[in-house]
């Protein structure tokens, strides 16, 4: 019963997930769109490690992919032994944050599904 | 140069390779497809995996030798070919038999699906062979 | 090209076209003129997404549904285009 | 027996006798000569019945849809030749199995000479021109193979070469001749041939096909200017030279001359041609024999100055002239064969032929001696041998010679002098002449080796002493045959004196002459030859043959240089040349420009494809150039979408990819790019390239604006759900309609992954 | 009828991404900034398209086909531009002004002998 | 139903042979069984067209001109009973010349895939079928040509494979803008329909295209630089077979063509074939003359005697084209023998540059042997074939009043006999030079198979009768492409 | 359009053409794909040009006229095919000589035939 339960929560959670991951496409892309139309200013490019913690294969390609699919980064590299990855971000203001919220809500959603 | 997203990637990619290029197989005779595209695919499934593995990796991973892939492929095209001959037909007529007949669907086999499962084995297996001999190291 | 579609449709494949052409040119544009091979790598990716995106389009003129198989197709393999170069590139760096 | 027969059995022999002479030892010539003598034997007893008019004719069936068979025709001509042929090589294959002792491959050796006989006795029975030119040919392989004996030396091989050669071109000029021959007459059969001379005369392909004819027959008699090769050719051992030059291969030419006398004989042109021929061949044989000092040579030039003589009286034709050529022709295979064969006993007795080296031999030879004087007589046309009766018919034919021809007498007889000058010199520098220091000392030849000399000068002697009963009987329906409208005229020893005995005496008094101080006249002979005469015609020959091979060479050098690119680009020029001839030749197209089926986007496609392809061909990366490829693939693949082709567009959007990655993986493999060509290579390139992109560009558009009929398509749009149950046409085509095509391409794919399994497999090692 | 406006609305919209797409890669700084534009933008406009024609054809085949179109896309494209990415670095393309950072230089991101075989 | 054989029987054999590729012993034997069977399957085939007149039937069970057309006349029977003979020799020759590694890399199954495309070649009646079977030849060939890998030889294979794949592209062009004007693929509808029409409309300039490229194929000039390029690089026995087989479909096809296709301008084919014809025979025979490798010369041979086949064509009599036949037939035999007799050479002094070798004729009298006879063929001596075939088109020549090219022909015939002496003169005539590679031992297999193949020889040239009959019946054929067009088109 | 698309057929048959004129043996390699491309555009555009009307039967009564022509393409398929397979075998050929000889320059190695 549990497990009906679990597995139905995931598909649940997976849904939301591919929504969420749509609005992230929409809005990068949004973002993409406004960069180009404005001055480039606004730029602050730069390449970030990031700790990984996902265990699973299809977690860490999830994660690698939806990380290219937010607004302004993109993955770069992972390394061999899965615990680091490499994103290229585009407005790299404060690193810290950056690295939070790759941490805290990409990193999250994806091992609430596929981890 | 290994990738591991290529690699997990890769992994992924190869089963939903080749369960495609199935089915393109198995439609082609009524949707576009067929054993050559279906043929490709399944060789595209194996050089993407040759590609984030190596060639080493990717030919212990199957358990036959291309070549004889290929000459299976071409054997089952030719046999394709004999049925008409039972039949008093000509070489390679196509000899048709439906297995079932619904409103919905219907199941019908004949010849010339066997002979493009033929084809379907000799694309993959060449593409095999080509992969093997090109991407060595 | 007879169009299968109403006007309101019609209008938008036509724009669609339109821009998707313009599209085409930029890609063009950056093929032509690099500068670093990654871009025109990337010129590559763009026409394949451009081309799904034609492909798209004929479906509506047309009414063809057929014609979505190629669009799986290149979403298919185009990728593995772009994984053999990449794989070049840092190959001949390795070397 | 039949003739066929015997040449068959002729030839077994000559295919068993390599092999049988281990068995047979020295006795192999003995033996081998049994079977020519049967035959000779053969035709003699026919001889009555040929005179009393008898022709034989055989004939087995072998190709008759071309007209050729296996058919013989003997009358007198053939049969006088026979015996010359069988009789002769007799005493030669005698001669041969004892003379060839010491040498290697006498087994071979003999083979190749009963080949010889039988190819030589193969043409003069021959009923059908295809018959007779197989053994034509024949004799001129075998000829080459026994010129060049001693293969291990380079001008053994040099002079069978030029041999071979020589008669080669004559043979195919003979062939052409006889082909254009029958043309008019629809058989090749000699009988018929010889029964309606007007047919060709009438027709205009007289003169092709005697030109060609005559270019056979010439070169075979070594007429000038094909006459060098026959000199050449006394490399070979002594039994070819006696052979060749008595009755066979230089006599075949004349053989066919004569044979066809009365189909090709008797106008202005066979006479002139042939008398000009003739006489120039007869005196510049003697010329050049004046000066020579080896023996064998000296003779061979008397051969070539003979044969001269008799192409000068078949060509002459008068009574007279066709008597004498007979006779001549008899008496020169008799003495001919006795002076080579007699040759090779005193080389072999003193290890010398040179005559300055020789002399004095009579004390140790009288014997031979005699033989070889005798003979010698008959050259010089001295009573009471059978030459003196030649060399009379000879100045009676000359003297009767039509007026045209004045000049035959005076050098007939500037000839003649020479012969007797010749003999003269022959006998006494060798037999009586200083004797210079013998390595060992000479003796008399053994039997075998002298036996064929002593009979055929005893056959001439005693032809010479009663020439009505003995040697007309030979000769005088051989007359007949070559020459229908003449008589055989009765040959007598004493003709009473006339012009023509003065003109004998006056010869031999010449001779004797010229004999008598031609220390001062052989000086001054030599510089007329040193100016005139110094290279050679084999040695012009010679470098003609490597002038000819400089020259091939070259042309094999800018032909086939190499350059892989050059010749595709050769390819190119011409395709489009012939191409644009092609469409130039058709109707202009008519093209009705309609700008309304121009989609923009379809227009920007076709501009992306052709500016990629401009960045894959110009571009030096040649990552570029695979992107640019790739790039490509996907234009094309929406073109094809645009006009409905969708099993198309994705079977070109997945092969596409799949080449570029494989191209990208060989690519890194390979060195970086480097430019090899100059901007001048790189325009000529491009105007090729135009060229050729144009003419197919005007081929699509011939193609798009015309269509002559309905397509065969429209029965597989109606039938492929129907009967072959599939809804994708395309692929019901692939599979069913042309299920065959489809199994052809799926095996080349099987055989593309073989190649790459095997270049793998074999990579390795 | 308004199932149409919607499909023009996302196919008009689809292949304004695209433009914005091929915009970026003409007109952004360096490689790396051109793949955020082909990545997500030309991914969006082939997605929206799609939609597009999901909504005009109402046939599950369609449907099936155009899902697997998507899911593709989204599986592939990030693989496809990480690899592009990292060769590019790997390569030392030159980056575009305004850098402030490169930590992938740092790292030492060769595979352990072993785990190539 | 028997005329699928030709094509399905190699493809089986093929199969076979690939499954069973390492087993060496059985790869050999099993190879001469099929090829034997091969010319007994085209043996019957003959018989069977003699006795019922042109056969053709549609595999698949589609009507003509919708379907795929098999069609045999005489003509592609005797083609193919001299290929199948052919390879029977070489798959004897074989085992005794081409080292293990390539015997076991593929070397059995690719002659029966190259068989397999030849004889449908051969046999189609549909254009672009005749396409994918010369594919399936060529590509066995390229494979063949490239078999074991040594610098020259991938040089070679090279430039073989890029100008035949040109010469392709030309070929399913024209067959591409063929289909665009009058819509039929099928040979003998679209010659029907051809004979139909008032204009010529663009045709001829497609047939041109055809042209070329199967001048390219049979290496006609000035199309023929691929051939001595490369035909001098792989092992002997498969030269061999290329010389016997290859170009000969060229020429098979040329014929097929020209007597279905010309209609138009007639006169004008016929000068451009002639022309074609008689630079062919000319220059392949100067250029042979100049050469020092046995193979060279007898690669430019070919060249030369091509020249002699095309000339017929020109001609176009029964006569000619009959005497086209035989020539082929013959030339397919001896030009196979004098290689495999070079091959000999090779095994026994370890050369084929004329200045390596000598002696030949006192230390091997047989091997002597078994070169001189198919090399006075070539030269056209009497009786052996070449001669009927040379004196067969010469007087072809001489009835169509075709003397110039005739003349030629009779002319090129002395520097066939020059070149053909000089091996001679200096392989076996000449003494042994000093500087002698190592020697080698004749393999038996080797020799077996030259042996029966200049018996053959032989054997044509003294009961040519019968050969003769046929080919004037497949002249009879050729000429009149009614019987063709009426057998497929079952009218 | 058939004049647009004929002026591509001739330029990608110049294409291929100048590229196998070049001394590179990759360039050669080139050459043969654009051959290939050029052949089946060749082919197609010859074959008519039919927009919008892919030969698939859908009902049993579908409307035939009008329909492209499927023959072409059915030609065209099996011609890429036997192209790929030839191709294929041309670059292991072209690797190949490479590995054996060092050099991609293909006039280095013409020696005079
Ligand atoms: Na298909
Ligand atoms: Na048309």
């Amino acid at each position: 019963m549990k497990m009906i339960f679990n597995f139905l929560l995931r598909v649940f959670r997976f849904i939301i997930f591919v929504f969420y991951y749509l609005k992230e496409l929409i809005v990068s892309s949004l973002y993409v769109a406004w960069d180009i139309i404005t001055p480039k200013d606004l730029m602050k490019p730069g390449i970030v490690e990031v700790p990984v913690d996902l265990k699973s294969e299809t977690a860490i390609i999830a994660f690698a992919n939806l990380i290219s699919m937010t607004p302004g980064s993109l993955t770069m590299d992972m390394s061999p032994d899965k615990k680091k990855i490499y994103i290229h971000a585009m407005y790299l203001h404060d690193k810290q944050k950056f690295i939070d919220k790759m941490k805290n809500e990409l990193e999250h959603k994806i091992r609430q599904i596929f981890d | 140069m290994e990738s591991i997203i290529l690699q997990i990637a890769a992994r992924h990619m190869r089963p939903l390779l080749i369960g495609l290029s199935l089915i393109v197989l198995y439609r082609g005779h009524n949707e576009p497809g067929g054993g050559f595209i279906g043929g490709l695919m399944f060789g595209a499934a194996y050089i993407l995996y040759a590609m984030a593995f190596g060639v080493d990796r990717t030919q212990k991973s199957i358990f036959f030798n291309p070549i004889n892939l290929t000459a299976v492929g071409l054997f089952i095209a030719l046999i394709s070919g004999m049925p008409a001959l039972l039949l008093g037909d000509s070489f390679m007529t196509g000899e048709w038999y439906t297995f079932f007949q619904g409103t919905l669907m219907e199941l019908k086999l004949g010849t010339p699906l066997l002979f493009d499962v033929g084809v379907y084995l000799t694309v993959a297996g060449m593409l095999m062979l080509v992969m093997f001999s090109l991407m060595e190291e | 090209m007879e169009f299968a579609a109403s006007p309101v449709l019609t209008y938008a494949i036509y724009f669609s076209f339109f821009a998707l052409t313009i599209s085409l040119f930029m890609g063009l544009y950056r093929l032509l003129t690099g500068p670093t091979l990654p871009d025109r790598i990337v010129v590559m990716d763009l026409v394949a997404s451009v081309s799904i995106g034609l492909i798209i389009n004929y479906i509506m003129a047309t009414g063809q549904t057929v014609f979505l198989n190629v669009a799986v197709a290149i979403a298919l393999l185009v990728f593995m285009g772009n994984i053999a170069f990449a794989k070049y590139l840092i190959r001949r760096i390795e070397k | 027996m039949s003739t066929g027969l015997f040449l068959l059995v002729l030839l077994l022999v000559a295919a068993i006798a390599p092999f049988a002479r281990k068995y047979l030892g020295n006795y192999a010539g003995w033996v081998y000569a049994i079977w020519p003598f049967t035959g000779f034997l053969y035709y003699l007893s026919l001889l009555p019945a040929v005179n009393e008019g008898l022709i034989i004719t055989e004939s087995f069936e072998w190709m008759p849809a071309l007209g050729i068979e296996f058919s013989f025709y003997v009358d007198g001509f053939s049969m006088l030749f026979s015996l010359l042929v069988l009789g002769i090589g007799t005493f030669i294959l005698v001669y041969a199995g004892y003379y060839m002792r010491p040498y290697p491959m006498k087994g071979r050796f003999l083979g190749y000479l009963l080949l010889f006989m039988t190819a030589m006795q193969g043409i003069v029975v021959s009923g059908n021109l295809i018959t007779m030119f197989v053994f034509w040919e024949l004799t001129s392989v075998s000829s080459y193979l026994l010129i060049g004996y001693w293969h291990e030396k380079p001008e053994a091989r040099a002079s069978a070469l030029q041999a071979l050669l020589i008669t080669g071109f004559g043979g195919l000029a003979l062939l052409g001749g006889f082909v254009l021959l029958a043309i008019p007459y629809g058989t090749y059969d000699l009988a018929y041939i010889l029964s309606e001379p007007d047919i060709i005369k009438d027709s205009n392909l007289y003169l092709p096909a005697l030109i060609l004819i005559l270019l056979g027959a010439f070169t075979k008699s070594a007429q000038f200017p094909f006459h060098f090769w026959l000199p050449g050719a006394m490399t070979a051992p002594s039994p070819v030279s006696a052979y060749l030059h008595s009755a066979t291969m230089v006599k075949a030419g004349v053989f066919v001359l004569a044979r066809f006398n009365p189909v090709l004989g008797g106008t202005e042109v066979w006479t002139y041609t042939l008398t000009i021929v003739g006489v120039t061949t007869m005196f510049v044989g003697a010329w050049i024999s004046i000066t020579q000092v080896d023996l064998k040579k000296i003779l061979a030039y008397t051969t070539v100055s003979a044969l001269g003589t008799l192409v000068l009286l078949i060509g002459t034709g008068t009574e007279y002239a066709i008597n004498a050529a007979i006779i001549f022709l008899l008496v020169h295979a008799l003495y001919k064969g006795t002076l080579f064969m007699m040759a090779g006993n005193i080389e072999k007795k003193t290890g010398t032929r040179d005559i300055r080296e020789l002399g004095g031999l009579f004390k140790y030879m009288p014997f031979a001696a005699v033989v070889m004087i005798m003979a010698l007589v008959s050259m010089a046309g001295v009573p009471p041998m059978l030459g003196f009766l030649g060399k009379e018919l000879i100045y009676e034919a000359s003297a009767a010679a039509p007026k045209a021809f004045w000049i035959i007498l005076p050098l007939g007889f500037m000839t003649n002098v020479i012969m007797v000058f010749l003999s003269l010199r022959l006998a006494i520098d060798i037999f009586w002449g200083k004797e210079p220091k013998y390595g060992k000392i000479p003796a008399e030849p053994s039997l075998p080796l002298i036996l064929g000399p002593f009979f055929l000068v005893l056959v001439s002697f005693v032809l010479g002493l009663f020439p009505s009963t003995m040697a007309n009987p030979l000769t005088s329906k051989a007359i007949t045959a070559i020459s229908p409208l003449h008589d055989a005229m009765v040959l007598k020893l004493w003709h009473g004196f006339n012009l023509v005995l003065a003109l004998s005496a006056f010869t031999l008094l010449s001779g004797y002459l010229m004999f008598r101080f031609r220390h001062t006249l052989l000086l001054s002979v030599d510089k007329v030859n040193i100016r005139y005469f110094r290279k050679e015609f084999t040695r012009y020959f010679f470098s003609m043959i490597d002038n000819f091979l400089v020259f091939t060479k070259l042309k094999t050098k800018t032909l086939q240089h190499g350059y892989h690119r050059f010749y595709l680009m050769t390819l190119f020029i011409f395709a489009s040349i012939l191409v644009w001839v092609m469409i130039w030749r058709a109707d202009p197209i008519m093209l009705e420009l309609n700008f309304s089926d121009m989609p923009l986007n379809l227009i920007a496609v076709v501009i992306l494809i052709i500016a990629a392809t401009l960045s894959a061909v110009v571009s030096s990366s040649r990552i570029i150039a695979l992107i640019s490829m790739g790039v490509i693939g996907f234009g094309i693949t929406i073109i094809f979408i645009a006009y409905s082709g969708v099993d198309l567009a994705i079977t070109m959007i997945m092969v596409e990819t799949l080449l570029v990655i494989l191209a990208m993986t060989v690519v890194y493999h390979l060195p970086t790019y480097k430019n090899f060509s100059s901007t001048g290579a790189r325009m000529r390139d491009a105007l090729v390239a135009t060229l050729v992109g144009t003419f197919f560009m005007v081929l699509v558009l011939q193609a798009g604006t015309s269509s002559l009929e309905t397509p065969i398509s429209e029965y597989f749009k109606e039938t492929s759900y129907s009967v072959a149950y599939g809804r994708n046409i395309v692929n019901v085509i692939l599979v069913d309609y042309r299920a065959l095509d489809t199994l052809g391409e799926i095996t080349v794919i099987s055989i593309a992954a073989l190649g790459i399994y095997a270049m793998m497999k074999l990579g390795k090692k | 009828m308004i199932i149409e406006w919607i499909a023009a609305f996302f196919l008009v919209s689809g292949s304004l991404f695209m433009l914005v797409a091929a915009i970026g890669v003409v007109k952004l700084s360096d490689v790396y900034m051109r793949m955020h534009a082909i990545t997500k933008a030309a991914s969006l406009g082939a997605i929206l398209m799609l939609a597009a024609v999901s909504l005009i054809y109402i046939e599950w085949l369609v449907w099936v086909e155009a899902l697997m179109v998507v899911v593709f896309i989204i599986i592939t494209a990030p693989v496809a531009s990480h690899m592009i990415a990292k060769a590019a670095h790997i390569t030392k393309m030159p980056k575009g002004p305004g850098y402030i950072m490169d930590e992938l230089e740092e790292a030492d991101n060769t595979f352990p002998e072993e785990e190539k075989q | 139903m028997i005329l699928v054989l030709p094509i399905i029987l190699p493809l089986l054999f093929m199969v076979v042979l690939i499954f069973t590729r390492r087993w060496l012993a059985f790869q050999q034997g099993f190879s001469i069984f099929a090829s034997i069977m091969l010319t007994f399957v085209s043996f019957l085939i003959l018989t069977d067209v003699q006795q019922n007149g042109i056969l053709a039937i549609q595999p698949g069970s589609w009507d003509a001109p919708f379907g795929i057309t098999l069609v045999a006349d005489l003509f592609s029977a005797i083609m193919m009973i001299t290929t199948s003979f052919v390879a029977v020799i070489i798959m004897i020759y074989s085992p005794g010349f081409i080292d293990k590694e390539r015997q076991t890399a593929g070397y059995y199954p690719l002659v029966f895939g190259l068989l397999m495309g030849v004889n449908g070649a051969f046999i189609t009646g549909d254009l672009f079928n005749m396409y994918v079977w010369y594919e399936v030849m060529l590509t066995s060939s390229f494979v063949l040509i490239a078999l074991g890998g040594s610098a020259e030889q991938l040089r070679g294979s090279i430039k073989y494979v890029t100008i035949n794949f040109v010469a392709s592209i030309f070929f399913v062009s024209a067959i591409g803008i063929l289909y665009g004007q009058v819509g039929t693929l099928n040979m003998a509808d679209l010659a029907a329909k051809m004979r139909t029409w008032d204009e010529p409309m663009y045709v001829n300039s497609a047939l041109m295209l055809f042209f070329i490229a199967f001048s390219i194929k049979s290496a006609l000039v000035p199309f023929f630089f691929w051939l001595p390029a490369s035909y001098h690089t792989p092992p002997m026995a498969i030269t061999a077979l290329f010389a016997g087989t290859l170009t000969k479909v060229g020429v098979y096809t040329l014929f097929r063509f020209y007597s279905l296709f010309v209609v138009f301008d007639q006169q004008f084919w016929m000068y451009f074939i002639l022309t074609l014809a008689g630079l062919t025979m000319f220059i392949g025979v100067l250029m042979a003359a100049s050469q020092f490798d046995i193979r060279k010369i007898l690669s430019f041979h070919i060249i030369s005697q091509v020249g002699y086949m095309v000339m017929g064509l020109g001609i176009f009599t029964v006569g000619g084209i009959a005497g086209a036949i035989y020539f082929t037939v013959h030339n397919m035999l001896s030009k196979t023998n004098t290689f495999l007799a070079g091959g000999l050479v090779y095994q026994r002094s370890g050369s084929y540059d004329l200045k390596y070798l000598g002696g030949l004729y006192k230390a091997k009298p047989f091997l002597a042997l078994l070169f001189f006879i198919p090399a006075l063929s070539l030269a056209g001596i009497p009786p052996l074939p070449g001669f009927f075939g040379k004196f067969f088109l010469i007087k072809g020549g001489f009835e169509a009043q075709q003397y110039f090219i005739t003349a030629v022909a009779i002319l090129t015939g002395l520097f066939t006999l020059f070149s053909m002496v000089k091996i001679w003169n200096e392989a076996y005539w000449k003494k042994e030079p000093e500087e002698v590679k190592e020697k080698g031992k004749v393999h038996p297999s080797a020799l077996l198979a030259t042996s029966l193949l200049a018996a053959a020889v032989i054997l044509m040239g003294i009961f040519a009768g019968p050969v003769i009959d046929v080919c004037l019946q497949a002249g009879e054929q050729i000429v009149n492409p009614e019987m063709y067009i009426n057998a497929v088109l079952k009218r | 359009m058939l004049l647009l698309l004929a002026i591509l057929v001739g330029v990608l048959y110049g294409a291929a053409v100048y590229l196998l004129l070049r001394r590179n043996i990759f360039k050669l390699i080139l050459g043969l794909i654009f051959l290939g491309h050029a052949t089946n555009m060749l082919i197609f555009v010859a074959g008519g040009l039919t927009s919008g009307r892919p030969a698939f039967l859908r009902g049993v009564q579908d409307e035939t006229i009008g329909m492209s022509d499927p023959l072409p393409q059915a030609l065209i398929l099996t011609a890429i095919v036997i192209g790929l397979g030839v191709t294929a075998f041309a670059l292991t050929l072209v690797y190949r000589f490479y590995k054996v000889t060092k050099t991609v320059d293909f006039d280095e190695l013409s020696e005079n035939e």
